[in-house]
């Protein structure tokens, strides 16, 4: 896989997959859910993640809003990563993403296909793009860990 | 005619080697020469505070800072007393709807207004409507997106106090007609506030013939500095109007039991040290404007908007949202492709556009879309500069996009 | 020490072989180059508008804007969340009292303030006690025009909802005891408003450690552009704070029905377009403060001014109205001669300084006078000007400032 | 007299005279007055001037304020100057006065005194002190014209 992975016709197909099939996609009307809201400072996308966590385990996300294919993708992939993950591990994996966003060394194994958006440094403007869904269920888990 | 070759020169940033196509003028201008150099002489020939006769300096910046007044008020045909400085359109507009809208309208008066509103004209209507329990009507648009005098004067009746529209939509682009619209608005003892601020930058306003009682703009989009702006008023009602802020500079005196002396329209709006070297560069960007001539200004972005839509039809990954438009104002799609991805890829080509909803958020409601792409064109754009970018449109794919972060 | 040679090279208008003694940064400072350049540098490299990623200048605009909040944050040593970027002091002054001030007072309640205070800070606050039916009320000053802190505790009493102070009077140049003001207002369950305007420019403030509510200062007197100003507000009252603006930008959306989602703070305070040079002009003058050190340049002013001081002892033809003051701001009189008319003398002798009262316009309440000559002192003044300063002081006659106009 | 008027040790004292001796100082409390609150912009100058007009003449004309040496003695010499005239003879006066001020060319005759302040145009930033009572009485003038 990871092999795979350094192909970028194989990135490429990845990304406009999770772009044209979301998973986890549409949000539910189920208050188990937290949810938090983003409209990130250009205001253009427009996303809600919902987290489900029962004894500090990731039971369930869903998003959904406005978007553009790279926060549509990310947030996507994200979903799929952190589902059925402990928080801790979850922290693991948003860690090893925000480092990799900022072009620092990184854990690739834990991030799979998200390794798709390795280079995304490369082009600052996409940034708020590549991270909006990340920084919302790292909120979602922080905040989570506070209430209780 | 206007001679672009000459105009681009005047500005520095269309002068480096980077390539640079800017298509967002409805964001911010671009700022000419003439324009730095009257902030510049702030700087470093007669920096002081104004309304002080106390030296020399302060003399000549307070001279010049009154003469930017008459200036913008000859602009656009009214009397200086009419002309209220600002930070900007937003400052302008919110100061209308809390200091007059507030004051004169009662329970069940009605606020008509359009659907095109940026959020800027709207927003501070919204919070008078709830304070004071008035209520908010839009008059219907057309299936482009424009307010016509038919479906105008059928939106409205007597319990409509107050119009709030724009003069140009930031979005659509559309030049709404004005001068009938405050016609009918006074046939109904209402008031009209105009959101000018696409408007000033692109043809020559004429408030006193359009009649308004107050319009409002910026000068970031004109060519001048951020950070300055303009409310115009009729004296009659700038004279009852009480200023949103208090300080120095507004007042004549007052006293420990808390009685002031404001002074006349304009300075009692002016509280506090305004931008000095934003009104002088406003100053000198009604000047360049007014050298090149508003009406080339006018037939040069026609003449660019014509060309453009032409060749956006020949393309047929695009969808436009307002082909019937005149201003240099354009707003398209491509399809099956975000907005904001395609903007990115413009940018990788060196084109700046905009994409998004534009601050307009209702407007969705209209054109039934959330995001566009906004290309907006000014003086200094060329059809050179539409080539180049329909060249890209053209080219543009999702995976082009994609490729391009991975 | 200050190195105030190198200094002057750094500020243009300073460079000019016209001999001008500026005395009068306490009504604006001179710029220099540092910021100039940053201001220039958004007009011809990234001229954009702010808070959008679409194309690479807007970019570069919004990454500067947004570090020049953290930069004037950690200047004062708080939050980035907490400074708000708005058009000057007096906007901020007003802001926090429409906003805040009518919020959480009630019929009875009492402003705490002091005779000293600049219109811009007081003035809102009278406007505030009318529409609510609060209460002002001054502490009693000694007979130099400073707060004690015995006049304070005594004024101090449980029907006191807010204290509205200046740090640094622009008359007098007092510095007020702002940490013990702030303790006792809070043991009192009171909130402290604080009109920085005259303190930020001359030393180091750290606002978490004086822990104050509110507090305001102005770009221009602190070398950075005019049309531009901070406020602080510890977060806590922020967050609950409505804007006094609506528009584009302190919005996540909004619909037809009038529901409006605001941003988080500080954006939801800064709608419409904000002065983008004057925001980075501002971060350049802090970091042009920081690299000269505010210990420096409060050594350095203290210095001058028991210079100055000492000097103007020597005179037996003026008096002065602040004889135990440390800051740059001497407040003065030439016997039997009106200010104005001394003012306009030594602006013969190129020396700028201002007549007048001020803004402060109950001061003469206390120092029972209405008019002085304010002479402000700034990190390029030297001995020098203070030597020219007083040779044409000592000289001033009325006859000579007679002869100068027939 | 206008011989006298040429020499500047002359015209000192005049003005001396009428700031430390200033003719019709001091407000009435009179409705027949109409009157006029001038602070001018540099907010230093804060002066108050009344007038009495009756059957198209100037009665009378007081005035008092916070106001520098320039201000005080050229309203003073107003005073003096328009008392007893007509309106219209007053509006010739006042026209003479704004021409002198601005450099232009004017009727020296019949400036009297006033002809001190001949010089001011050269100092640009003490035309406010000198004109500050002269508008006063220009509007009272005018606004009386348009009441009637
Ligand atoms: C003490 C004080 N407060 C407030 C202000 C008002 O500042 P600004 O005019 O920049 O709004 C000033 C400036 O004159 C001042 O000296
Ligand atoms: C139609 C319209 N109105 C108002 C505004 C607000 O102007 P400013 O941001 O300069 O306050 C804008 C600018 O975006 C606009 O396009």
């Amino acid at each position: 896989m990871s092999e795979m992975l350094k192909d970028p016709m194989i990135l490429r197909q990845l990304i406009m997959d999770h772009y044209e099939f979301p998973r986890n996609h549409g949000l539910v009307d189920d208050t188990t859910y937290s949810q938090k809201h983003m409209a990130s400072e250009s205001c253009i996308d427009d996303i809600v993640v919902q987290v489900k966590i029962i004894d500090d385990k990731i039971i369930d996300i869903r998003f959904d809003g406005v978007a553009c294919t790279i926060s549509t993708a990310s947030t996507s992939m994200m979903t799929e990563l952190l589902i059925d993950k402990t928080r801790l591990e979850a922290k693991k994996i948003i860690e090893a993403y925000f480092m990799m966003i900022d072009n620092q060394r990184y854990d690739e194994a834990i991030l799979n296909e998200a390794i798709a958006f390795s280079n995304v440094y490369k082009q600052p403007n996409r940034i708020k793009c590549a991270t909006i869904g990340w920084k919302a269920i790292k909120e979602l888990i922080e905040e989570g860990e506070v209430n209780e | 005619m206007l001679d672009v070759t000459k105009i681009r020169k005047d500005f520095p940033i269309l002068n480096k080697d980077d390539g640079l196509i800017y298509l967002d003028s409805a964001a911010t201008s671009l700022k000419p020469k003439k324009v730095i150099d009257a902030v510049l002489a702030y700087y470093q020939d007669y920096t002081a505070n104004i309304h002080r006769g106390d030296y020399r300096l302060s003399l000549m910046a307070s001279e010049l800072y009154d003469k930017a007044r008459e200036n913008v008020a000859d602009f656009v045909n009214v009397s200086a007393t009419e002309i209220i400085f600002t930070s900007g359109s937003t400052a302008s507009l919110n100061q209308v709807a809390y200091q007059f809208g507030l004051d004169i309208l009662q329970a069940g008066d009605v606020i008509l207004t359009t659907e095109t509103e940026h959020a800027s004209s709207i927003l501070p209507w919204y919070q008078v409507a709830k304070k004071i329990n008035a209520k908010i009507e839009y008059v219907p648009l057309n299936n482009e997106g424009l307010i016509t005098i038919e479906n105008f004067t059928k939106a409205m009746h007597d319990q409509v106090k107050i119009v709030v529209t724009t003069h140009v939509s930031n979005v659509l682009g559309h030049v709404n007609p004005i001068k009938e619209l405050a016609r009918i608005t006074h046939d109904h003892d209402g008031y009209i506030v105009v959101d000018g601020a696409q408007a000033i930058p692109h043809m020559l306003i004429d408030l006193k013939d359009l009649d308004v009682d107050f319009y409002a703009f910026s000068g970031h989009k004109m060519l001048a500095p951020t950070g300055v702006g303009v409310l115009y008023g009729k004296r009659c009602w700038l004279d009852k109007m009480l200023p949103l802020f208090y300080g120095g500079g507004s007042n004549a005196r007052f006293d420990k039991q808390g009685n002031i002396t404001l002074k006349n329209t304009p300075e009692k709006f002016e509280a506090g040290t305004p931008s000095i070297e934003g009104v002088l560069g406003l100053s000198a960007a009604i000047d360049y404007l007014r050298d090149i001539g508003m009406d080339n200004v006018l037939m040069h972005e026609e003449e660019l908007s014509k060309y453009l839509l032409t060749k956006l039809h020949e393309l047929n990954n695009v969808i436009i949202y307002n082909p019937s438009v005149k201003s240099g104002i354009i707003a398209l799609n491509v399809k099956n492709i975000f907005s904001q991805d395609v903007a990115a890829y413009l940018d990788h080509h060196h084109i700046a556009v905009r994409s998004g909803n534009h601050c307009a958020k209702i407007l969705n409601n209209v054109i039934q879309v959330t995001d566009t792409i906004r290309c907006s064109l000014y003086i200094y754009n060329t059809k050179e500069d539409i080539d180049e970018f329909i060249r890209v449109l053209k080219d543009v794919t999702l995976e082009k996009c994609i490729d391009l972060i991975i």
